[in-house]
């Protein structure tokens, strides 16, 4: 049923490396063997229905959820051995923003940033890069919009300067300005070195994003051709339908 | 450890300054007991002066549990234990900043039901070292004992419930303790309160511990 | 001692057992069993017609024999309880989870035994039901305590989280228990005379009497351990329910693919066929 | 001093009526557990 994967070639180690993965959603196997190599730079689309199992292997992949079976190294740590060691070096974009809605934005942002050591300047320069450094600087959390919140907790995120950006859906909730401001983080963050996994239903924008598709379905994992000439190949060529 | 401790704390003090929960409900709850007991206990007959330190504590003991309530309320939203554990934050630190920040609120709330019973029962409030004492380590096993429980009972739908049942007796020492050790120093006998003092401080020692090595594999459940 | 309650198909040459039983019985508690039972019977013998009435207590040391080894059994559970806590946390150790669960219940069941027969020697004796004396108000604090981790254990959970829980908060169990003994005691001592347990029963006991409550701490032990055996297996059993059929769930878990696997290909742009290709290829 | 043996009585009524009662529940959920747990899986020695 899953699609044997050749080897590696030889070169450096991948960020993600899975063999097998099962994680248990209580005794409901959400991961039911996954198998995905991720390079370094690269930017991968997870796609499936609902209940494929894609939160999941985005949590599995921050350190979250226990690894039961298989091999799973992320950013050269084993998950099996130590899953906490590699959570401080991913950022997390999940469905639940967990920012406290009493503080303001600042004072959302600042907490988390601070929590991970991050430099204050990264935090004004995070803050500004999703607008909101002007009026929605001040306003408490639980009075944004959902919209808001999100960018919100991408601000967070990229105050951290996550190794191993992890997106379930960056675009659900946000307005054009948004998406294109997510795009934009995405492209400069591999850039920059890192490396990107993100979930999404929104296929017209993430597959100009991805260099690579996943679809996940029944806790397994197939990897697909990028449809297309698309891709990081083609950057100019995302032109809307 | 102490860096994430006081990060942690900040956090939730600046909560509190934000909402003022603690202050414009848990603190009237507090002095609302003080009444309630005023109304239970008659006045006149002199029962309310000699219960006045068990009332004190019991009053201390059931807002407080309001204030840990509240303190992890804020933590129960979606996501955020997972922040939390995303967030490189050392287990203990979270510990600890919660227990400064929980036992801050309580040192104003105790100082603020002081008076009241001052003014209330018209106690007169004598034997200084002692209570001071008693209040700083009575302070320490609340918040101590009520984190760790705290977290136990975090995210559970039957948190409300389940809090009281699992702290209450565990507190029991530290109130016969605190109430002793006010009764001492109310009545002019400081050297009878000092032995609680020691209890309750070996009493927040053991939770001090228990939390700093428990916490993590708290978080960590799910 | 761990293949002794439980084991695996290992644990012992299965020719002895051919079949799998249909209960938490074996011969060893079959035995113990039998043996409480007599016991039992034994007790009662003893307790009502063969020991004199207590000088100073008169019929009501009767109750004695049953209350005093309720009580050290209570708290034997108790300790094995956070034993058992300790044990899980520092070994992971499944079998001293369940071993700390099991005898908490039964802890949780001495108690309250304790508790009550406390209260109906205390009427005629006392000529209350309850008095704030150190030993009974620690008692009935411990049943609170034990109730307590049982309402954390039962919370309906994954296992490990369960465990886990429960384990923290059953490691504490016996040092809360000290404490609130410790504050208890003072509390009652500053005040009034040391408790009342002691003139009762340690000053004149001799003989027949005396052996009955021996004879009371053996067939409660007995009783006790047949118990926690039995709980045990039943915890355990309740713990493999939960586990079985692993395997079938992640090849049910995979099998959701199929449907939705090709409904999803039908909408997406990729052909159908094996969707093989190496990170490397689809690098430009 | 006849005025005791009613609390006696209680005591040990109660005493046994309990430990019988958990001891029956505990075997009978035993037993019906056992039914849906694979025979492999409760095998006491």
């Amino acid at each position: 049923m899953e699609t044997q994967l050749p080897d590696r070639p030889s070169g450096a180690a991948p960020v993600v490396h899975l063999r097998g993965a099962v994680a248990l959603l209580g005794r409901f196997p959400a991961l039911a063997g996954v198998d995905l190599d991720v390079d370094r730079r690269r930017t991968i689309l997870l796609r499936g229905p609902n209940g494929a199992g894609k939160t999941t292997l985005l949590r599995t992949l921050a350190g979250l959820v226990p690894v039961t079976d298989g091999e799973a190294v992320v950013l050269g740590v084993d998950l099996r051995r130590d899953r906490r060691a590699v959570r401080h070096r991913v950022g997390l974009l999940a469905h639940a923003t967990g920012l406290y809605d009493d503080l303001t934005v600042t004072d959302n942002v600042r907490f988390w940033a601070r929590a991970a050591k991050a430099r204050p300047e990264d935090v004004e320069a995070a803050m500004a890069r999703l607008g909101l450094d002007g009026r929605l600087a001040h306003v408490a959390v639980g009075r944004l919009s959902a919209g808001q919140r999100r960018r919100t907790s991408l601000a967070c995120l990229v105050a951290r300067r996550p190794e191993l950006w992890l997106l379930d859906e960056p675009h659900a909730g946000l307005d054009q300005d948004g998406r294109d401001v997510v795009d934009r983080l995405v492209r400069d963050a591999t850039a920059a070195g890192a490396t990107v996994v993100l979930s999404s239903h929104e296929l017209d924008r993430s597959l100009e994003l991805a260099d690579e598709v996943v679809t996940i379905a029944g806790g397994v994992a197939h990897r697909e051709p990028v449809p297309g000439p698309s891709g990081r190949g083609a950057p100019g060529a995302g032109a809307e339908p | 450890m102490i860096r994430d401790a006081l990060v942690v704390a900040g956090k939730d003090l600046r909560l509190e300054a934000r909402s003022r929960v603690a202050l414009n409900q848990v603190l009237p709850f507090a002095l609302l007991v003080l009444v309630l007991f005023a109304f239970a206990l008659d006045p006149d007959r002199g029962v309310l002066e000699e219960a006045t330190p068990g009332l004190y504590w019991v009053a201390v003991l059931f807002s407080g549990l309001l204030a840990l309530q509240r303190s992890f309320a804020v933590e129960a939203a979606d996501g955020n234990r997972d922040a939390l554990r995303l967030s490189g934050l050392d287990p203990a630190g979270i510990y600890l900043g919660k227990v400064l920040a929980v036992g801050a609120q309580l040192l104003l709330l105790e100082a603020l039901l002081g008076v009241g019973v001052a003014v209330l029962y018209t106690t007169e409030l004598d034997g200084w070292p002692l209570l001071l004492a008693t209040v700083v380590v009575a302070t320490a096993g609340i918040a101590t004992a009520g984190t760790l429980y705290g977290v136990v009972a975090a995210g559970l739908r039957v948190r409300e419930t389940l809090l009281p049942l699992l702290l209450l007796p565990v507190l029991a020492p530290v109130l016969i303790g605190s109430t002793r050790a006010f009764e001492a120093a109310l009545g002019g006998t400081p050297s009878e309160g000092w032995p609680w003092v020691g209890l309750m401080g070996v009493f927040a020692l053991l939770y001090v511990v228990a939390g700093v090595l428990g916490f993590g594999p708290l978080l960590e459940e799910a | 001692m761990t293949t002794q309650i439980a084991s695996t198909d290992e644990g012992r040459p299965s020719a002895s057992a051919p079949e799998a039983p249909t209960s938490t019985g074996s011969r060893t508690t079959r035995v113990l069993g039998l043996a409480t039972l007599v016991g039992f019977a034994l007790l009662v013998l003893f307790s009502f017609v063969l020991s004199p009435a207590d000088d100073n207590q008169g019929d009501a040391v009767r109750i004695m024999y049953i209350h005093v080894p309720s009580a050290t059994l209570a708290y034997t559970g108790c300790f094995l309880t956070t034993l058992g806590s300790i044990l899980y946390l520092w070994k992971r150790s499944q079998w001293w989870e369940l071993v700390a669960y099991a005898s908490a219940e039964i802890a949780a069941l001495f108690t309250a035994v304790t508790l009550a027969t406390g209260m109906l020697w205390g009427r005629p004796t006392w000529g209350v039901y309850w008095v704030w004396d150190a030993r009974l108000t620690t008692t009935a604090m411990l049943e609170l305590l034990l109730l307590g981790y049982l309402a954390v254990r039962r919370l309906p959970a994954e296992y490990s989280v369960r465990a886990k829980r429960a384990a923290v908060i059953g490691l504490l169990l016996v040092p809360n228990v000290i404490i609130v003994r410790q504050s208890v005691q003072w509390w009652r001592t500053l005040h009034q005379k040391p408790t009342l347990f002691s003139d009762g029963l340690d000053s004149n006991i001799e003989g027949l009497m005396l052996f009955s409550l021996f004879l009371g701490f053996v067939v409660l032990g007995l009783f006790f351990v047949w118990l926690l055996i039995h709980r045990f297996r039943v915890a355990w059993l309740e713990e493999q329910i939960a586990d079985t059929g692993l395997d079938a769930a992640i090849a049910e878990r995979r099998a959701e693919a199929g449907g939705v696997d090709a409904a999803g290909r039908a909408t997406g742009p990729s052909a159908p066929g094996a969707p093989t290709l190496a990170t490397g290829e689809a690098q430009p | 001093m006849t005025g005791t043996w009613p609390y006696v009585i209680a005591a040990w009524l109660i005493v046994l009526g309990a430990f019988l009662g958990y001891a029956v529940v505990t075997i009978l959920r035993g037993r019906s557990l056992s039914r849906q747990v694979p025979p492999e899986r409760r095998r006491w020695s």
